[in-house]
């Protein structure tokens, strides 16, 4: 892309080539990146066309009045055209992993391959009703039965729900099948769970969502739970701890072993937050391990897309213990397990397994996203999948040893997938914030990393770089990553104002807050009520 | 088949460049006995074969046949602009738009979803996406006890199974109660009976809950139990199926202080349950309590109209335990698609596949009580209604040999309820044709015999 | 898209993020357009995974050495998401019909629905063989039956064939019936074609191709054919004369019936260049008229994708004379006509049309065109279709008169679907030409108009906005136009130097041509021989 | 359904600016007699009946069957690559690229495609496409008439059937003359016959063209007929399948001076014959003779690198009656497809295409032969070969009955030979399974009786 320059050939047409009223969206570019105006401004009554047949002129007659809409319906109006422009042009706007590199810590931002995306859009996956008769989806029962046989592979553990809708509805069937374990032992009293400070916000916010209470404990110097603290918090109350494993830091829990004798020795049960099973896939089982239950992000580990901030999927393997609990329906086999001849696959049914939390949502999972994490494993089979989490764990080290020296590594220990570092120094140096140099970065053609996450260490960025991207791409990366680190040095106020070269410039976030403006003015009818 | 870059010489000039030997010793922070030894999982597949057993196994569902099943998901016409759009990679792999001037593609889809949603329901505040109706509604229920302090939320026993199932999940072991209001005969809720809990002073109710249609696919007096609700302190939250609003009454005009419901209507494949799209819309002054992530608009420091995700303090990554609610990845894509059908549709095409599903459902309802299934309820119906067959799942089952889809048996919901044991659930949309419901009307024939 | 400015803030990194080599495609956009380095440049080998089953190791043993490949084959290795990165950075350099307005004069460039995109990747279309046997194919020959009549209706002419790739390959298709004709009558001598100087080039390129003379009339001040100098030119020796209608000019011809009066008088056929049909659907039908033989331009008329420069279709309507010669296969109907009983189609066999001038081509046309071309018509119906011409006529006639006044509009006539205008009195003012207008509407967010063409009108532009474009975006185009002729007026400069805000600014042409560079460097092998 | 934007207002809007009542104004000018009144077509559809009907059509073509018909055109395993990347609006809905700075997307791919062709076939030149292999044999037929100013061409009987058809209209009715070689037993070309054809000092010939692998599936003596072109003055012209091209020498290994072919295989659905796209590539000298549009890689006035349409004096928008073709709109769209199927796939990703469809089909040859069907010719195969079968015609209709495509009864092609008249055409690609293998011996085994 060009960058002009001079403001006396930026063009200042009173209406643009997009059809923006003037003075919003003036400045349009004509080649990708376009400001839009909204729906509502390109709308024209009159517009648009028939899309399914005219329903017969009495169709509503039937209904009374009370019940009938009576004012008209404020959409917009558009003609198929238009409606595409827009998007297409919108969709410019974006950064994605299939324009670039998108390091985002804790997100796992690796490739969508294609094939999941075909897989997902066959009419047999995709027509197919959730209240279906079992005898006319075998074969998504069939996959869904799989799915789960190797995701219980993979943890470790005894058995799997796909119901989650993502990693933290996962959190929160986990947390309600532990509740539901102590409360089946007669075991009521426990209504706390504990999670380290540097857990994701997820982690306490599912334990106050499902009616407990949070006892957040102290990370140590090497970014490790503190089993001091731990063993002082743990008691009688203690339903559960939660437990982030590789952490939100990118480093694999030590002490685990001691750790979990110790949850385990209160009565409590052992919580693993699985959404960063990239680093350790066929590396470490934590069912084995001694976790109790675990959940899995498969728009992160298992390569579903993440839409622009989703659908996913949370799938949630359990140990023996709570399989009773399982939210319903699970997916049967007949016979049981994979023996030989025939098998049939039906979900339970209401009331078969009473012990059963009950549904954690309408009906029995993302299947559109299962699909593709099915395709996904199969692809790679376990030896890929290992293979996945070796490269992921190099990409990230070896990327952690180029940035060392510019940056500060706060921890020492080898990571996994993702790691830490720091700019406190050259903020202290040259007052350049960790802000200003993750939008430093987008004009250099990256997405920047995570950035004040985990909020435990100061001028801290995450970053993930995942398996599927090249050492070039690496290397570019940190490239650009010293590159400002001498920027800041030499010229902090052209850090300071980055980025320059994005579709649009840092944004008056304050003012969203205090005037929140959250829809467009109504298309018919009253004025809105603004909010407060 | 994987899809990573790296070579064999790529992969031993990182570990030089960090000074080892082997991958291994990247995994030796790994207890010893804790060390997996690989994974017994099938061998790994080309893309060819690969492609080739996914279609054996979509191959053996069937879908091809004349399905009058609804009951909370619903087959529709889904135009291809829809596809065209959610198949961009620069929508489908963005993430949360942490990044807001690289992510304004994201952002403004979202604002203009939040504005649609607004002008369906008549409700300002819509949040960016649930996981589904169901989980919507339990958002919903939680809500109405923040912003209440109270603890108790009457749900309609007509309001859809799964729904409620949900939302009693989310309440089990809390400290919440989740009570349901029965119904009456002609298959709305009782409001008597709603009048009779809400008066009780020991118990007061946070919210009441009630479906338009319900469950049985019945219009309720919503406008009556909003103000029974009102007058005792509650809110009043409607679960709406978003189609109907192009013909039906939006929230905001009985009063609703809540709307939730499935938004899988709007454009997204059935998928077997899905992702679909939780609907989560309520008044302004209820902002603070909305769980999920808002869009503002707002400017960039050039003066350029920009979007921001806003009003943040609500959630998990900044409030950790004091969050509204622990809600994280959402459906973004799906409401994409919604955005994208409902501006393809516009406001005539949506009420034309309201009115149409409406008049087919009619159509549908005389041939089947002239095949001896009549309607079960004496209510006013949209496009979805019970009838009452001898027999029902017999003749469920013997109608699915006929390549029919006989709607949903209702004893499948209600297995307590003798009333709902000959009762088939069946909906029509535009979709549907004449020759699907003759083929119906004509085997139940045969079929009751 | 925000125009930086200052030279500082650019990247000005020694390796950019999408991998180009230094220096090569050093300074890259973030979001959208990023020039990309080339698939050579981006391969590594071993690179890439498997797609197919992997072959038995002796696979090829049984070929003799010969006929295998001694050399290994030198193509790029890269893994999936560089794959996808690569093709998606780059379409975003494209300007296409989906980001914005595209009227390209003689183009047709309207909307392409995407239903028609859905409709041709149907399995059943698209995994048919060509051979497949007549049983099995039995929907595509259905449709491809009723194409063939609606477009018989359409032209006014007695049948159709489908099987030409293109308008190109239409007009020679039927300038090659035309000979046929001729012969099959005994009359051998007639080897001159007559073009107007507007038309097409395609024209007189086709006559030369099938063997003709071309022989070139001029068109009068009004920009119609010269009636005087057709007759002169007209003889024993005229095969035929190709008349595109509407001109080039946009203009309908007037004199039409005279004209074809002395053309069938010479006993000369004639030929209608029917790509301009999108003015006049439902008003014109050319058979009905008098003309012989007539081609369509599917990706013109009937919505099907222009793909960045094909595939098209280009169907050829003939009347009864020309009948006989029509290329095989056609499709036949049993019953023939539309009559009731249950149809079945097949295509002829060898042989079974002796007069026929063959094939033009390997199999029996680009269905998966002419299915989007179906699917287009049905969508619309007669009226439809009608209202498609009456609404592009309209647009063209109002962006006319819109920039009438700031350029020059030489034909006094009513225009159909398209008009060309002029900026002969701004280079005569101010050297800007029309050239350097053109580049400038780049920069204002549009797709510049077809220029200097046809050739007969000094600093033309031909503009066609067709029926799809909004009259908000017709107003911002020309309120574009008329901004840029006052930029002229008062800085030429800016205007000469446009555009400015594109991916690339204007190109070194003469060096292209000079030195051509065709193809990167052999990935192995020898050196390649640089094309003279 | 229509797509335009106008509102009944902004016609009359429109009009009204124009000074004229009626849109019928703006037609006067088509004379009065010719004025059309309407049009007898199928009225309107709304997009859902219409994707009824489109499903309906496309429902009726059998396409499931196992399927041994090659022929020219092959099922292949197309990555979803390729279409994730042609269904970008950007790519699909641009024309020729003849703004250059907004159109570096069109054209750095025609400058890629021409270097993966260059690559394939040894041979510098590649013209950015032609229509199908039929179209391009005939344009390098054309192009060797220009290139020697002689005016007879000798093409083998074992090149493609229809390739052969294709050429021969387009040189109907002028000065030209096209004549075939014969064959020998062995299914190759008669080498003697082509040096007895290339002698006659009378009849000096332009080019030869031969197929490698040949209609018949036998691989040539390519570099032998090439000698003997050369030595005759003449050009040799190779017709090649792209894919075999990843096992087999490429054409400038034996010195071919042209070489076409149909670039279907490469990533393109077989669409029942089209659009398919017409590989033709050349020697570096022959450039001013190629027909068709070329590519250049430049730079721009900043000196960034660019792409551009160069050469363009051989085009007909600029030299009209002397072009070098008619050729306008081309297949550029096909062109993205293979080049994006080359890069997806890679040297061994095509290695191992071609090699599994030799290996699957010497699994044919044997289980055929077995079955009462031996091959017919004794010359080398790749992936396809004739097999002679008693009353082949009838076999063949048999098998159909059975969900078998027996590949092409070569009577069809050849009705005069009766040499031919009981031979099936057969192929195998990587996605023949061993199970359409064995279905189709036993089924064979069945009808021969
Ligand atoms: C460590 C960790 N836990 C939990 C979650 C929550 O998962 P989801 O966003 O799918 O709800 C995330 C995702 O951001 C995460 O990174
Ligand atoms: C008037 C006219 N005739 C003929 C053609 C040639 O058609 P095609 O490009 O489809 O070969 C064109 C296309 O540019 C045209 O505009």
């Amino acid at each position: 892309m060009t960058a002009v320059g001079e403001p006396d050939v930026r063009v200042e047409a009173a209406s643009s080539a997009n059809g923006a009223p003037a003075g919003e969206s003036g400045v349009r570019q004509v080649v990708g990146p376009g400001l839009q105006p909204t729906l509502a401004e390109l709308s024209r009554p009159g517009r648009g066309s028939s899309k399914v047949p005219h329903p017969p002129a009495d169709a509503m007659d039937r209904i009374s009045a009370t019940h009938r809409r009576a004012q008209p319906l404020g959409l917009p109006e558009l003609n198929e055209p238009e409606v595409i422009r827009h998007f297409v042009n919108l969709s410019q706007l974006n950064y994605s992993v299939d324009t670039g590199f998108y390091p985002l810590g804790s997100c796992t931002m690796k490739y969508n391959p294609k094939i999941n995306e075909w897989a997902a859009r066959l009419r047999g996956f995709a027509a197919l009703h959730p209240l279906a008769p079992d005898d006319t989806a075998q074969g998504t029962l069939e996959m869904l039965w799989e799915l789960e046989q190797w995701l219980a592979e993979i943890s470790g553990m005894a058995a799997v729900t796909l119901q989650p809708a993502a990693g933290a509805h996962g959190e929160l069937t986990g947390i309600l099948m532990i509740r539901a374990y102590h409360h089946s032992r007669g075991d009521t009293e426990r209504n706390e769970v504990i999670v380290p400070d540097s857990s994701h916000g997820t982690n306490p916010a599912t334990a106050s969502m499902a009616g407990f209470k949070t006892v957040t404990i102290k990370s140590d110097e090497a970014g490790q739970v503190d089993l001091a603290a731990l063993r002082a918090a743990l008691g009688p109350r203690t339903a559960a701890v939660m437990l982030t494993n590789p952490s939100t830091l990118g480093l694999f829990e030590k002490g685990i072993e001691a750790l979990l004798d110790a949850v385990h020795g209160a009565g409590a049960l052992a919580y693993m937050d699985g959404a960063n099973m990239n680093a350790v896939l066929g590396k470490f089982r934590p069912g084995r391990a001694g976790f109790d239950v675990m959940h899995f992000n498969t728009h992160k580990t298992f390569s579903t897309p993440h839409g622009g901030g989703g659908p996913g999927a949370g799938p949630v393997a359990v140990n023996e213990k709570l399989v009773p609990f399982l939210p319903w329906p699970r997916v049967l086999r007949t016979p049981p397990s994979d023996g030989p001849g025939d098998a049939r696959f039906r979900l339970e049914r209401r009331g078969e397994r009473p012990a059963s939390i009950g549904r954690v949502r309408s009906y029995q999972g993302s299947v559109g996203v299962l699909v593709r994490a099915y395709a996904y494993m199969l692809a790679h089979g376990g030896e890929g999948l290992e293979q996945v989490s070796e490269d992921a764990v190099l990409a990230a080290n070896y990327l952690k040893q180029r940035v060392r020296g510019a940056y500060q590594v706060p921890y020492a220990q080898v990571s996994k997938h993702e790691f830490v570092a720091s700019a406190q120094e050259i903020r202290a140096r040259t007052g350049v914030r960790m802000l200003d140099i993750a939008k430093r970065l987008i004009d250099y053609g990256f997405h920047p990393p995570t950035i004040y996450f985990p909020l435990t260490v100061e001028e801290g960025m995450l970053v993930e770089p995942t398996e599927t991207e090249s050492r070039e791409t690496l290397d570019a990366f940190a490239d650009a990553l010293i590159a400002i680190a001498a920027e800041a040095e030499r010229d902090p106020e052209l850090v300071r104002g980055a980025p320059y070269d994005s579709p649009v410039r840092r944004l008056d976030e304050a003012t969203a807050a205090r005037q929140p403006d959250l829809r467009w003015r109504p298309m018919t009818g009253a004025e809105p009520v603004c909010p407060q | 088949m994987t899809y990573g870059p790296h070579t064999t010489t790529d992969r031993q000039e990182m570990l030089a460049a960090l000074g080892i030997e082997s991958v291994d010793e990247l995994f030796a922070d790994i207890p010893a006995a804790m060390r997996a030894k690989g994974l017994d999982l099938p061998p790994a597949e080309d893309e060819l074969s690969l492609a080739q057993r996914l279609e054996a196994l979509a191959g053996r569902n069937r879908v091809g046949m004349a399905t009058f099943l609804g009951a909370g998901a619903y087959r529709h016409h889904i135009p291809p602009t829809v596809d065209q759009i959610l198949s961009r990679g620069e929508f489908y792999t963005s993430y949360t738009p942490y990044q807001p001037e690289i992510s304004q593609g994201t952002l403004q889809t979202i604002y203009e979803y939040q504005s649609l949603i607004a002008e369906l329901t008549g409700l300002d505040v819509v949040s960016a996406s649930h996981y589904d109706g169901g989980a919507a509604t339990a958002e919903a229920a939680l809500m109405t006890v923040r912003a209440t302090r109270r603890e108790r939320v009457l749900v309609s026993r007509a309001v859809h199974r799964h729904f409620v199932d949900t939302t009693r999940t989310y309440f089990e072991g809390g400290q919440m109660t989740l009570d349901e209001l029965p119904t009456l005969d002609d298959g709305t809720t009782d409001l008597a009976a709603l009048e009779r809990e809400l008066a009780d002073p020991e118990r007061p109710v946070a919210g009441v809950i009630l479906g338009q249609p319900n469950a049985f696919g019945i219009l309720e007096p919503m406008a009556e139990a909003a103000s029974l609700a009102h007058a005792a302190g509650a809110l009043f939250v409607a679960v709406v199926e978003p189609v109907s609003l192009a013909v039906l009454a939006p929230p905001a005009e009985y009063e609703a202080d809540i709307a939730v419901g499935e938004g899988q209507p709007l454009g997204i494949a059935l998928q077997y349950g899905g992702p679909y799209l939780g609907l989560l819309a309520s008044r302004a002054d209820l902002v603070r309590q909305v769980p999920g992530r808002l869009v503002g608009r707002t400017t960039d420091i050039d003066g350029r109209r920009a979007y921001v995700m806003t009003l943040r303090a609500r959630e998990q990554d900044i409030r950790r335990d004091k969050a509204a609610s622990n809600i994280c990845t959402n459906q973004a894509l799906c409401a994409l698609a919604a955005t994208v059908y409902l501006a393809t549709l516009g406001p005539h095409g949506l009420r034309d596949v309201a009115a149409l599903g409406a008049a087919r459902a009619r159509d549908l309802e005389l041939a089947l009580a002239d095949a001896g299934a009549p309607r079960l309820h004496s209510g006013e119906y949209l496009n979805e209604f019970a009838v009452r067959v001898p027999d029902a799942p017999r003749v469920h089952a013997a109608l699915l040999e006929r390549d029919i889809v006989a709607g949903l048996p209702l004893a499948e919901w209600y297995p307590d309820d003798p009333e709902l044991s000959d009762a088939l659930l069946v909906c029509a949309t535009e979709v549907t044709t004449a020759d699907e419901i003759s083929r119906f009307s004509a085997a139940l024939r045969e079929v009751i015999g």
